[in-house]
């Protein structure tokens, strides 16, 4: 392969690796909640869209940046507390699927009232980040992508210190483990769920904004979980750890699989190729790189 | 001071223990045969553990274990808590492999025994935690110890064909006959998930009787059960060596349900066998008396 | 040892084949003179479409407890199937085009439920979603499965069943009818049977079915088997019966959740949920669109109703999980009881 | 002194999903430093009255219909589990329940956090519990869901004990131990008892032990208290000896002087 | 006497941007001739919304729900999908399914699908369109020879549709045609892109839907490719398609079959009889003139005055559907006409027949400056002789496949009541 692209070839990876960053981003939202609850938060799109459209909705009403900002944090904030109040509560000790089915239920109430409160238009987020690339001998890399890599960096220390640091992620283990255990021994459910749900509508927000800044912030910003479901599976569903590595892998070798061997299938297979790439890892590793392995005896 | 209240039902004669029918049989021919061979082999050992040696993460359950049980017999291990009990009948029934040695059973020798095959190889067995299936009644719960058996396709299921319609009433009849055998009739039409702790454990046993077993594994079949209850499940036990002959391997630790119960006892400590025995034998070995049986009862009263 | 309050609802009274007998009769007997040509295009066609998947699905949910999150591309493969056997081979009656085109989707099942074997919970939820995402690829990518239609669509052929046309819009119904009936009836006979219940036994307790000697891996693969075959033909209903043309982006992930859906808010393992959960997700919104447009329509345009019913349909979801997390089939047995307690204890008082 | 009194249960009526009746009206007392035994046969409502008094029940879709049940001057419905926690209500549950992905330290440290200890509290507590159940620190660092059913067990327990309860309510803590550990538990909850005033509530199936250590008992069956007592004085009873404690099964039953 | 416009609408879900742009105006010009003319020809124009959420099978139940009123004019659903689903029942019940910019492209075919109409532009005459408007910004057809373009399409049937015709153009006028799928919905498009920079073409065709839009641009920008060469297909034509991609959309041009703008009489007019009045459609006013809400306001004029035309046939009443239709296959509107409309250079002209249900429309191109959209073209014909075969023979089959007998001219004169 005397003609091979070397450039070219570096150019896809760091492409696929910042790209990955950004599915990193919004898979730490499902990590949270999944780490206290067991379950897949399928509202997570919604309260991303959620969070864009109430931002950017308030900044072009005149609201300054950084107040727009806490404002927004604030409203996530209070609906972390709502759904704790009105949906896990009541949904205590509860199997994992009816959890998750009422997530759906969830995030077809905040797509409801994203749009209702906010409209339908199609709205550009400007952060003020021009997406501008530069040269890095010869490989072209995007400004934007790195801010973001830097933001999903922050938050990802931030959280991991915050687990291993505090007692919290220890009680946030026991709470997903068994629920009616977590009562007895006198967790505080309610608190525990607000402030993870809280602190995933604070993911959803920055992952919002930079994805809000990407695409447009517009109803499709919802779907950019799905870019997301594979990174968790690879990384494991709890781990925050997880979510970086699972997204730089996912993000790598989906665009070099797109732009190396997607022609033999006719190109476009990016869709399921991460779906299949996670799958085909999982046989090897049931539980992700750095999950929770299943603990069952008898 | 003593209050009563409403009407105590230990005390009008329900409270006796009852009558226990005998184990209903099963007409098979398999079975006879089996049972004449049982008869000349009785000194062989039907299951025999060599040397097995097992650890988990640097950890060893079981070291160098040596076990025999000798068919018909009713044999016993106890030992302290995570002495390598469970580990044992897990290694017996093919969920664990062992890091060496061998299980024989029955003239077969397996480095692993196959878990899907242990039904077919006479196998039965009652899990320490609950592993009942909660979604089905008791009846489906006990049916469904016979499914390794089926022959019928899913197709033959569906259309009711002679030989799916045949094994379903067999299968059905024999279940009942067991759940009447165990007195479980009443909540037979339940969800198994729903019933008390005490009662699901029963209904456990009921499924691992139910396809006549050569080998029956019981773990801690009586925990959290009364005095009285402790009682009449031994009594099930019993029943079902004296009418089959079934090999029983049995852990418990109520130590008066087992010195009654059984007629060998092997002891377990930190995954060594530290004594074999009769009852007696075990009962004043010093070193199981240090290990798991502490000093006698009537002794220590006073220091309360 | 505790009480129930009541009995349960079979246990007195009527037998219980009654119930499905007189339903069966009235939909073959009365409902073609009766309804409405939009009672059976808008409503019905989707119901027995979306039933006979949420039938299937409950097979593999329900009771064999492996969540899917890829039924939608089943359908797909069995539209798409029905619709290739039908052009390709000739003179073959439409019926057995159907059911090889169940049988396609049941070998595609298998194959994406082969990672059920290692994988659990989420993570094989998860995983489904590559036949999702898969299946429609390959449909849309290959214009073969289309024959070629530059659009990527299919048209449904007439169904000719021994020279009877079902292509009205009364004869497609009485055709989903007579599909959706057969085949309930023999998911309720396996069900029922020794091989329903080894489902049941993987879903609740692996090792335990294991060591009764339950083949854990052939259940569940046999389960996705039965349960896509299902699914695939209510794909083959949906395309032919109901909407009569239909492109690989009708069955999208959304499909994929309202069948999830209508299982469990029908309740999990029960046969009759699949239909009532259909019910709910297939009539309620349109009832909430007919009445909010109908009180509120002057007042609000067409966006704002949506908007307010998705949210109520939200809250609806929420509140079925919360005050009955066993589904409408559990809530309906506590309703009948409620009833007969009510009822009987005035006859006897 | 009604003071005296920690727990106090009136006439307990509880339903599981509205339908399935678990209690009839179980009443019972327990003075403060004292050890009750609830007895009773499978099935007879122990373990629901055990969680109706930690609020437990709504979380198994069940409800206390009617009846009261008041800890320390207070209703305990009106308080979520986590208050009664923290105001000293701690109860180790049937069937073990331990947090099976964690170590079994986690475990026990976990208990700590549920009334928010110190650090220094855990580290103090976690030798305690150490002490009591050597086999635990063995097993420390292994995940809670390897480990063996008695092991499960004593993690419960030890669990329970990390919140430094006042009163502490044990679902069949003997199940699954080993004589020995029986024992061992048993005295080291007595000695609790009897230094630290702690008040103990056990629903036991094991009722020689229970009976041996406890002070009074109420025996449950079909989901009403229709017997209660010191417990010596029952101990002496043949029908409870009869039918609790396996002694001479056959003994003919008397009638109570009710 | 009225005549009613069934309208399959969507303001939620993901198109809701198109929707409701759309929707708002064709009723807002709905609005503007009941208000200013009392109607057509004293016939007011009612109609109803029924929200689909661009999903077919809520589309087909707003079908069974809206058919049962009486005097429908004509469908309009803005949804290859729906009206996909509708084709065998608006046959059925004869009364005509517009399908304006999108749809079916053999449905231009009169005599197989008599009341299918793929008005003023199908697939394939997009593309000779695009195709011919590059030959003019190089200097004519024979300059396209050795030029490369790469053709970025949705994942979809839609995206993929035009991939034969970019083939068969290339070939005939020798450019290089590489085509490029973006997996739907296309929110990361970074290997696409790094791709075409490397294959440095001439121009990029993007033949996107919703989201993949602003992306492409984006992410053209990140690779370093320039908009100016980028060329945007009719649904990659609106503001929603650039606002979101900021400055990186500056420069970029789509082709259209109706410019935007609110200068044109009718919007005026629009503007101060329905919106000033209160009455607008649009909740926000500045999206009044934007690309969507013209394609709703030309869709309008082409309802109204085939209506207005059959009206002249068959009386000024009530029309049933099949009068409609022949409305329709007589809607010829020249660009004095459309001047008298009030919409000189906001859409061209039309020439429908009974056999192409087309209606020869010309495109324009627009570029996007940051702020708006300017023209940046003249009116520009595709090449409709070299397109008619490819979809006769494409309804031929159909009419096959279906046994569907060909319709003739005089079969086409005949109106049913
Ligand atoms: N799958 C496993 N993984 C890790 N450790 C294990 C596993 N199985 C058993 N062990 C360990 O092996 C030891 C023996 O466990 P086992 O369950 O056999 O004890 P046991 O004698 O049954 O005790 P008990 O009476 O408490 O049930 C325990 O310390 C346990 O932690
Ligand atoms: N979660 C539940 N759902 C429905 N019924 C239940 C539930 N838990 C217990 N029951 C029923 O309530 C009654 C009382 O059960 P409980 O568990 O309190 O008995 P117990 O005295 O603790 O018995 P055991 O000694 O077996 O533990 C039983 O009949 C049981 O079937
Ligand atoms: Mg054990
Ligand atoms: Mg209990």
């Amino acid at each position: 392969m005397a003609d091979f692209d070397y450039l070219f070839f570096l150019e896809v990876l760091t492409g696929g690796l910042l790209s990955g960053v950004m599915y990193s981003l919004v898979a730490i939202g499902f990590v949270l909640i999944y780490k206290t609850s067991g379950v897949l938060n399928f509202a997570q799109g919604a309260m991303l869209l959620f969070a864009a459209l109430t931002f950017v909705c308030l900044v072009e009403r005149g609201v300054p940046f950084a107040l727009a900002l806490i404002v927004t944090f604030g409203i996530m904030v209070l609906m972390g507390i709502a759904v704790e109040r009105t949906v896990l509560r009541p949904l205590v000790n509860k199997p994992p699927i009816t959890l998750f089915m009422a997530t759906l239920g969830l995030s077809y109430m905040i797509e409801g009232a994203a749009q209702l409160i906010w409209g339908t238009q199609v709205h550009g987020l400007d952060l003020g980040i021009e997406d501008v690339p530069f040269e890095f001998y010869g490989v072209f890399i995007s400004k934007f992508d790195l801010f973001a890599s830097g933001v999903a960096a922050v938050m990802v220390a931030a959280l991991t210190l915050f687990f291993r640091y505090t007692r919290v992620g220890l009680s946030f283990r026991a709470v997903a483990d068994d629920q009616f255990a977590a009562l007895a021994v006198g967790l505080r459910l309610p608190r525990i769920w607000a402030t993870v749900w809280a602190a995933s509508g604070l993911v959803a927000l920055v992952a919002g904004l930079l994805w809000g800044a990407r695409l447009g912030v517009q109803f499709s910003l919802s779907l950019v979980v799905l870019k997301a479901l594979p990174v968790l599976v690879l990384g494991g569903f709890d781990s925050i750890a997880g979510a970086i590595v699972g997204g730089l892998i996912i993000g790598a070798s989906e665009k070099l699989a797109e732009v190396y061997i997607g022609e033999y299938f006719g190109g476009g297979i990016e869709g399921w190729f991460a779906y299949v790439l996670a799958l085909a890892f999982l046989l090897v590793r049931p539980s992700g790189l750095f999950g929770q392995k299943l603990v069952e005896r008898v | 001071m003593l209050d009563v209240h409403y009407t105590f039902s230990a005390l009008d004669g329900t409270a006796t223990l009852r009558e226990y029918p005998s184990l209903p049989r099963v007409e098979t021919k398999a079975r006879t045969t089996q049972k004449q061979e049982l008869l000349n082999l009785q000194d062989h050992p039907l299951l025999a553990l060599d040397d097995i040696t097992i650890s988990f993460g640097g950890v060893t359950a079981l070291s160098n274990v040596d076990l025999t049980v000798k068919s018909g017999e009713i044999r016993a291990i106890i030992g302290p808590n995570g002495a390598g009990k469970s580990s044992l009948v897990n290694v017996m029934c093919g969920l664990y492999r062992p890091d060496s040695g061998r299980v024989h059973i029955n003239g077969h020798s397996f480095r692993q025994v196959p878990a899907q095959k242990a039904a077919r190889l006479g196998i039965a067995r009652t899990f320490q935690n609950l592993a009942l299936f909660k979604g089905l009644t008791v009846l489906d719960n006990v049916t469904s110890g016979l499914a390794f058996a089926r022959r019928s396709t899913f197709l033959g299921q569906a259309i009711g064909l002679g030989r799916a319609r045949r094994e379903e009433n067999e299968a059905r009849e024999r279940a009942e006959q067991i759940i009447d055998f165990l007195h479980l009739g009443e909540v037979s039409g339940k969800l198994a998930g729903a019933l008390p702790y005490g009662l699901q454990k029963r209904v456990e046993l009921a499924r691992a009787l139910v396809p006549n077993p050569q080998i029956l594994l019981l773990d801690e079949p009586m925990a959290g059960m009364t005095a009285t209850e402790k009682q009449e499940m031994a009594g099930f036990v019993r029943a079902a060596r004296e009418n089959y002959g079934t090999t029983i391997i049995l852990i418990e630790h109520d130590i008066g349900v087992v010195m009654g119960l059984s007629d060998r006892i092997a002891v377990l400590d930190y995954g060594r066998k530290i004594a074999d025995g009769t009852p007696d034998e075990v009962r004043n070995d010093q070193a199981v008396i240090d290990a798991y049986l502490g000093i006698d009862r009537e002794h220590d009263e006073g220091d309360l | 040892m505790a009480s129930v309050v009541s009995t349960p609802v079979e246990s007195q009274g009527l037998p219980r084949w009654l119930l499905p007998v007189a339903i069966l009769a009235a939909a073959f007997g009365l409902v073609p003179f009766f309804a409405s040509n939009y009672l059976i295009e808008a409503i019905l066609l989707p119901f027995l479409a979306l039933s006979l998947a949420g039938v299937g699905l409950n097979l593999l949910t329900g009771y064999a407890g492996q969540v899917s999150l890829g039924s939608a591309a089943f359908m797909a493969v069995g539209a798409f199937a029905a619709f290739n056997f039908n052009l390709r081979v000739d003179g073959l009656p439409i019926l057995a085009s159907i059911a090889a085109a169940g049988v396609v989707a049941a070998a595609i099942g298998i194959i994406f439920g082969l990672p059920s074997l290692r994988l659990r919970g989420f993570y094989l939820a998860v995983s489904t979603l590559a036949a999702q995402f898969f299946v429609q690829w390959a449909l849309t990518k290959f214009g073969w499965f289309s024959n070629d239609n530059p659009s990527g669509v299919i048209d449904a052929p007439a169904l000719v069943v021994a020279g009877v046309d079902f292509s009205g819009s009364i004869g497609r119904y009485v055709f989903a009818l007579g599909v959706v009936s057969l085949l309930t009836f023999l998911s309720w006979r396996i069900v029922t049977s020794q091989t329903g219940r080894n489902f049941i036994t993987i879903r609740d307790n692996e090792t335990a079915a294991k060591v009764i000697g339950i083949p854990v891996l052939r259940t569940k693969l046999l389960a996705f088997a039965l349960s896509s075959f299902i699914i695939g033909v209510a794909g083959v209903l949906w395309a032919f019966a109901y909407l009569r043309t239909v492109e690989p982006a009708g069955f999208n992930l959304d499909r994929s959740f309202q069948i999830l859906f209508i299982v469990i808010i029908g309740g999990l393992a029960t046969i009759r949920g699949a239909f009532l959960g259909a019910a709910l997700i297939v009539v309620f919104p349109v009832v909430l669109s007919r009445v909010g447009s109908f009180f509120l329509g002057d007042l609000f345009d067409s966006g704002v109703l949506d908007m307010s019913q998705r949210i109520v349909l939200g809250a609806l979801i929420i509140a079925f999980l919360i005050l009955e997390p066993d589904g409408l089939a559990a809530l309906g047995n506590r309703a009948v009881r409620w009833i007969r307690t009510r009822l009987g204890g005035q006859i006897s008082a | 002194m009604p003071n005296d009194i920690v727990l106090e249960a009136q006439s307990v009526f509880a339903t599981y999903n509205q339908t399935i009746k678990a209690l009839n009206g179980v009443s019972f007392s327990l003075r403060r430093g004292e050890i009750l035994a609830l007895l009773g046969s499978n099935g007879a409502g122990k373990s629901t009255t055990l969680k109706a008094i930690s609020n437990l029940l709504p979380a198994e879709r069940g409800q206390v219909t009617s009846g009261q049940i008041i800890f320390e001057g207070r209703e305990v419905r009106s308080s979520s589990p986590a208050e009664l926690v923290r105001a000293g209500l701690v109860q180790v549950l049937e069937g073990r329940h331990c947090f099976k992905s964690l170590s079994v330290e986690e475990n026990l440290v976990s208990g700590g956090l549920g009334r928010s200890s110190l650090r220094r509290e855990i580290a103090e507590d976690l030798e305690k519990v150490y002490l009591t159940f050597p086999r635990l620190k063995e097993k420390r660092h292994t995940s809670s869901g390897l480990t063996s059913g008695g092991e499960q067990q004593m993690t419960a327990i030890g669990r329970a004990l990390m919140s430094r309860p006042r009163l502490l309510v044990l679902d069949e803590p003997s199940m699954g131990l080993a004589p020995l550990i029986i024992k061992d538990i048993f005295r080291s909850l007595k000695r609790l008892n009897a230094e630290e005033g702690l008040s103990i509530l056990v629903a036991e199936q094991n009722s020689t032990v229970a009976l041996k250590y406890a002070d009074h008992a109420t025996v449950i069956e079909n989901g009403v208290a229709v017997l209660s007592g010191r417990a010596a004085d029952l101990r002496q009873r043949d029908d409870i000896k009869a039918f609790y404690l396996g002694e001479g099964s056959t003994l003919a039953p008397r009638r109570p002087a009710a | 006497d009225e005549q009613y416009f069934p309208l399959q609408s969507y303001r939620v879900g993901p198109y809701a941007a198109g929707g409701t742009g759309f929707f708002g105006g064709f009723i807002d010009y709905l609005n503007l001739i009941n208000t200013r003319d009392g109607g057509v020809n004293g016939v007011k124009l009612t109609w109803d919304e029924c929200e689909t959420q661009y999903e077919v099978e809520r589309g087909v139940e707003c079908y069974e729900r809206q058919k049962s009123h009486p005097n429908a004019a004509a469908w309009n659903p803005l949804s290859v999908g729906i009206a996909y689903a509708m084709i065998d029942r608006i046959s059925a019940d004869h009364v005509p399914l517009i399908t304006v910019n999108h749809g079916r492209t053999d449905s231009t075919d009169g005599r197989v699908f008599p009341y299918v109409f793929p008005l003023l532009l199908n697939p394939y005459s997009e593309t000779s369109g695009i195709i011919n408007y590059l030959a003019s910004k190089e200097g004519g057809l024979e300059k396209l020879k050795d030029k490369k373009i790469v053709v970025l399409y949705h994942g979809s049937p839609y995206g993929k549709e035009t991939i034969p015709i970019y083939e068969l153009l290339a070939k005939k006028y020798g450019f290089t045609v590489q085509q490029i799928e973006v997996p739907h919905p296309g929110n990361e498009q970074q290997s696409q892109w790094l791709t075409i920079r490397r294959a440095k073409p001439d121009y990029v065709v993007l033949r996107g839907w919703g989201v993949m839009n602003p992306v492409a641009l984006k992410t053209a920008q990140k690779v370093g490719f320039p908009a100016t060469k980028i060329v945007g297909n009719v649904w990659s034509n609106s503001e929603e398609d650039v606002i979101p991609a900021g400055d990186a959309a500056i420069g970029y041009t789509a082709i259209t079959t109706q410019t935007s703008g609110a200068e044109y009489p009718v919007l005026k007019e629009i503007v101060k009889t329905v919106y000033d009045a209160g009455k607008g459609n649009l909740e926000d006013k500045k999206r009044i003139g934007s690309v969507y809400h013209n394609l709703g306001i030309v869709n309008g004029i082409l309802n109204v005055e085939a209506i207005r035309i059959a009206q002249a046939k068959f009386g000024n009443r009530t029309l049933t559907g099949d009068e409609v239709r022949w409305g329709f296959e007589h809607l010829k509107l020249d660009e004095a006409k459309v001047e008298a409309l009030g919409a000189k250079d906001l859409f061209h002209s039309i020439n429908v027949s009974w056999d192409n249900h087309e209606g020869e429309g010309y495109v324009t191109f627009q570029q996007w400056d940051g702020k708006k959209w300017n023209v940046a073209s003249d009116w520009i014909a595709p090449d409709w002789k070299l397109l008619r075969p490819i979809i006769e023979k494409s309804s031929e089959a159909y009419a096959k496949e279906k046994n569907i007998k060909l319709r003739t001219a005089e079969d086409a004169e005949s109106a049913t009541n």
